[in-house]
């Protein structure tokens, strides 16, 4: 059980869902994640949902970050979230990013698709890296604190 | 179905027997299977028009030194796919058609469930065409409303039954082989298994050419498209090539994927046919058709559709200067997701003028396009020796070896059959070298080379070679340079 | 106002009291003459900033080896022409402002009714920006709104108060000159007139010099755009040079329009350049600052904006390849109109992507362009040895005889002061041979060399060359080829 | 007098109107035309309105070919028709073509903005020379049939 105290303690969910075998980006991620002090369980590509929810019951993860690139995303992430829940995990953050439909289309149609699938951030593949860290740290702590508040007054 | 993943592979032509029960197992894989009639298969294509045969197409620009153009391109329904390439047909010479990632793992199940869904949603929620599932006369009903040949472009380390299916519905190219489609996009599929697919498939090509019917085979140059230095792939592709003709393929198209560096891609091609020539006839082969292509920058693009041009109009003036046979249209739409028709013939057009403008122009012939001609002429030999000696003279074992050993090894490849330690970086004029050789055998003063052409640019950046150096090559492209300099 | 049209014209510099007097009567032309005062736009200039001037820019790149990129973009009012400078400034290195064509002809009452009828319309009605009716004041209001330095770029035989008027206002460069702005552009002027008038602009420029500010000046190397062998431009370029070094200009930027064969025209820019330090240094001129511009293909476009990308890409990359200090960009838009702020943004991103994946790589340096090179000299130096020997050392008079005898001829010029006899033709690589070389005193053996030349393309199209071969080859680019074959 | 029985003779006046220097096309006009068996009277560019009329009365042409390449096409077009009329030229047929108004528009808007101002004919740059060719003729027998019919019968 983490606690607040060991507040520079990240934890994260690397991989690219479905049958999905672009690596370049999933690599680079791993590596600059790595880089900002994040601990990064890295499954790599074609993974499935019950592979994410796995690992990140296994290793305690803070949160998933799930790539998908080719084109299948809408179909591959579709239930995530519920399946989450299903297993038990019921506050680990969900992150999406990459090409995630199929055509070339307005990012905002795609963010509020996948936010309706129950993703807490949703990312363009332009997504500048280093937001992504201080998102993700910032991220955590907050939900670290929804979880256990510290006194109110604090 | 699967051949014993344990046996050792030899680099033999299947026995007849071996085949048969293969076959059948292979097309009870997938109640379309069951459509496939071989002999009926070799009727349909000799009745095929000459201008619907890839390989007759491809001699005549072959021999007239020409470039043919061809666009990638696929989507869930079969008459949208019609419809995608009829449009297209009038901007390009041949015609793909470009097969989805769940037909590439043969989850024809989960393909099943994209084409309901798409057709629910009214748009493609795939990423290509299912041919095993539209079965064999959904695939004849494309090929017979087009009038140029079409190739099955795909990714599949299993890809018996696609081809059964393709072929006898009259596609008349295959893309592929045990090495290109699986490193670059299988993580777990053993090399063992799918070199030994893809002899099947190699197979059931030498098996149409014995009955008269040629189909172009064309393993995949590109491999992941990201920062691979020629000799890697060049491997590959005479490997294949190697192993296709074993099986009795007589038709070969051997790729490559633009670096960016233009002297080192006019080298590359030039040494890729030459290489090819030198290996296959020295392994014994002769009275088969080679040519090349050349596939536009094949890593990540800019997201501006005026920058992604830039990119296709430098891809296609390197393929024209280069002299390749084929070169692999990119679209503007590139960065951002399967392109639609309009950029789709938009990224054609712009390289049929380039094309077009260049054509007829002198092919370079510098002294630098020959230095580099040679280094990867010696690059390839150093390491194809090293797996022949690997397999001891079963080139089969060889590669499984090589890979093994990281004697072969491919940049930012996903398949755990794959070292990945041989790291590439550009020097100073943005040419692919070789940063870290990994096990790959190179010789020393090939090495040399590429250290000190390395430390030009290190010495011109201020900054010490390293994996960041490697991040900022991978990103460049995309942010509108070729080589990634600090800012 | 106008000099004697019929006196004899020397390659002097204009005595002070000649360019006073002259200066007076230049002033009074237009109304907004009045607010030009010399001293006072001295001062202006000297106080702006480094990155604002031109000549400092252009000898940065230069010394860098870097291309820098231009637009062209004029439109009928001010705030309009702001705000698409202001647009475009992100994607260029240096800024141009296009005049319209009335003022080209010194129509400045013309100017104001399409103004007028600009406003009312909601859009711009002119074909460029109206310097001299916005006068000192809003030209200095668009140099103060903008980061980068603007040049005026025209077409103006007599562009002696757009002169006075820009450069008072801040504009740091001016393009032009007595021969490249009057045979292209005009019909009757006299060319006595036009190099008298830019002997006017190019002593303005020298007084700007001698008071320590330096305004580059750029001939303009295109001429019509259509088919231009490169000695034609070349010795254009090289006279007006001299022209303008003779008057006190002391940063020049020799131009050239792409020819389409690579080959040829990367010999173009390197020779351009070469013959410049050559017959510059040999009249005695020195401590000049050279560069060069290569304008991206200047004849008819391809209708088709992803046609137009590949014209685009192509003219960037030998740009790139051939060294040129600058290259002008064109747009999408060129077959049809002139271009939207974001079709001139396209051209640029389409051609920054290729300069920066071109721009760090080797260039080329085959025997081809030795060959090239050698040719274009050879032919330079038979023309303006004969120009001289006409002028009897008197280079102003002797253009003038060397247009009047065809010694000097410019293709599809619409100037009654040109010959119009000689004619070029592409030969088999697409470069751009004489075909007819009217009275143009080039040495046999290069006349061999293009006759052959051209017979190998006659051969192979099976016709004799002729005037049909000609349109076809102005026609070939439009139609998605460089050279004209027929269908 | 032209006289109907002289059907092959086709005479017109071609010029570039305004201020204008494009000189490839129109030199490339006079030179099918003419091929065509056309008498081409070509004033060559910067032609005023004026001239083309001082042309076409002196020659007796058909019809006037107006070229505008540079953009001020409609400005310099302005009244031609009118000025043909006060002029007494009252049956010339006038044909433009060319670039005709500033940036890339809709050709369709170009053309009827055109025929309002009183041309016959409207060209884009992209005309087939061939179909120009035919339709000039055909339009010059035409006006002359209308100027003197022929017996209805024939
Ligand atoms: C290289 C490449 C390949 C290589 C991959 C090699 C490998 N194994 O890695 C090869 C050639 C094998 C390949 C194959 C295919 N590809 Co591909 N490929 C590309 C390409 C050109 C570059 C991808 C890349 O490496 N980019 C560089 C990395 C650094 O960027 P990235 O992947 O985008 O990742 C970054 C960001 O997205 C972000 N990010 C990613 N994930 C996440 C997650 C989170 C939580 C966050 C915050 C951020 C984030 O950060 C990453 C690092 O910077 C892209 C197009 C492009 N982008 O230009 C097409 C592209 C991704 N491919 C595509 C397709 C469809 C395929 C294929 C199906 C073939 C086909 N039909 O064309 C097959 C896939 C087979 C399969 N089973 O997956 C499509 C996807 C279409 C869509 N979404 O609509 C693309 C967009 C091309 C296109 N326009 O059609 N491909
Ligand atoms: C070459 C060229 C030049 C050369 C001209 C050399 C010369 N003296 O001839 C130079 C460099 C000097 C030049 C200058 C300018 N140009 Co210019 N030029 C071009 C260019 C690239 C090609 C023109 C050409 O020669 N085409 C080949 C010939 C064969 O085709 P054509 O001219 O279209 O003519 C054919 C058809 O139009 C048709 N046709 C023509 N007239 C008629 C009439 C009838 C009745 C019919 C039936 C058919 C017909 O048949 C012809 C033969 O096939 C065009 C863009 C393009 N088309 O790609 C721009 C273009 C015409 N120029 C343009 C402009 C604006 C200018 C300038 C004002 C500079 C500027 N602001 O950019 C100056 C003009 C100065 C002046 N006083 O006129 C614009 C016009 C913009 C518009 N209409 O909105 C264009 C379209 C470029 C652009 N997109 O901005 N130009």
């Amino acid at each position: 059980m983490k606690s607040m105290s060991n507040k520079h303690e990240y934890k994260v969910v690397l991989g690219v869902i479905g049958s999905d075998c672009h690596a370049v980006g999933n690599k680079i991620l791993a590596s600059v994640l790595g880089q900002a002090g994040i601990d990064v369980i890295n499954l790599g590509v074609m993974v499935s949902q019950d592979e994410f929810i796995d690992a990140a019951i296994e290793t305690g993860a803070d949160a998933i970050l799930v790539s998908s690139i080719y084109g299948h995303g809408e179909i591959d992430c579709h239930g995530l979230r519920g399946r989450c829940f299903e297993r038990g995990l019921d506050d680990v953050l969900l992150y999406v990013g990459g090409n995630l439909v199929i055509g070339k289309s307005d990012f905002q149609d795609i963010e509020t698709l996948f936010l309706k699938m129950g993703f807490d951030r949703v990312c363009s593949p332009r997504v500048d890296l280093h937001d992504l860290v201080k998102w993700l740290k910032d991220d955590i702590i907050e939900q670290r604190f929804a979880r256990e508040p510290l006194t109110k007054s604090a | 179905m699967h051949p014993d993943s344990t046996e050792t592979l030899v680099n033999q032509r299947l026995a007849d027997k071996v085949f048969e029960t293969e076959r059948n197992a292979v097309l009870n894989t997938w109640p379309t299977g069951a459509d496939v009639n071989f002999r009926e298969g070799v009727r349909y294509q000799l009745d095929l028009p000459v201008e619907k045969q890839f390989s007759a197409v491809m001699k005549a620009a072959d021999d007239a030194g020409r470039t043919l153009l061809q666009p990638r391109a696929g989507v869930a329904l079969l008459q949208e796919q019609i419809a995608l390439l009829t449009d297209l047909q009038p901007y390009c010479d041949v015609l793909p058609t470009t097969i989805d990632a769940y037909t590439r793992h043969n989850r024809y199940d989960k393909c099943a469930n994209g084409i309901a869904r798409s057709r629910e949603a009214g748009r493609s929620l795939m990423n290509g065409f299912p041919a095993v599932n539209h079965g064999l006369q959904g695939c004849r009903e494309l090929v017979e409303a087009l009038d140029k040949p079409v190739q099955v472009r795909h990714g599949t380390p299993d890809a018996r039954l696609l081809a059964e299916i393709t072929l006898a519905a009259g596609f008349t190219s295959y893309e592929g082989g045990g090495i290109s489609y699986n490193i670059p996009y299988a993580k777990s599929v053993k090399l063992r298994d799918s070199i030994r697919h893809w002899q099947y498939c190699d197979r059931l090509v030498g098996r149409y050419e014995e009955e008269g019917v040629r189909i172009n085979r064309e393993p995949f140059g590109p491999l992941t498209g990201t920062l691979v230095p020629p000799f890697v792939s060049h491997c590959v592709m005479i490997l294949e090539g190697l192993l296709a003709l074993e099986q009795g393929v007589k038709c070969i198209t051997l790729g490559y994927g633009q670096g960016g560096n233009l002297v080192q891609d006019i080298a590359a091609i030039r040494s890729l046919r030459e290489l090819g020539e030198e290996y296959f006839s020295a392994a014994g082969y002769s009275g088969y058709q080679l040519s090349t292509v050349f596939h536009q920058w094949m890593g990540g693009f800019p997201d501006e559709e005026s920058s992604a041009y830039g990119v296709i109009c430098l891809g296609a003036a390197a393929a024209s200067l280069a002299g390749a046979t084929k070169v692999i249209v990119k679209t503007p739409h590139e960065a951002s997701g399967v392109p639609t028709m309009a950029a789709n013939r938009d990224g054609l057009r712009a390289t049929r003028q380039m094309i077009n403008m260049l054509g007829e122009q002198q092919k370079p012939a510098g002294d630098d396009v020959a230095l580099e001609t040679d280094m990867i002429k010696r690059e390839v030999r150093a390491v194809l020796s090293r797996v022949f000696a690997l397999g001891e003279g079963n080139i089969a074992e060889g590669t499984i070896r090589a890979f093994e050993s990281g004697v072969m090894d491919i940049p930012f490849a996903p398949a755990r059959a794959n070292a990945g330690v041989l790291m590439p970086v550009r020097d100073d004029n943005g040419a692919l070298r070789v940063l870290d050789k990994g096990n790959s055998p190179l010789p020393d003063d090939v090495l040399a080379f590429h250290r000190d052409r390395i430390a030009e640019r290190a010495a011109s950046e201020g900054r010490e070679p390293s994996f960041q150096m490697v991040i900022d090559d991978v990103n460049a492209i995309s942010n509108s340079r070729l080589i990634g300099r600090p800012l």
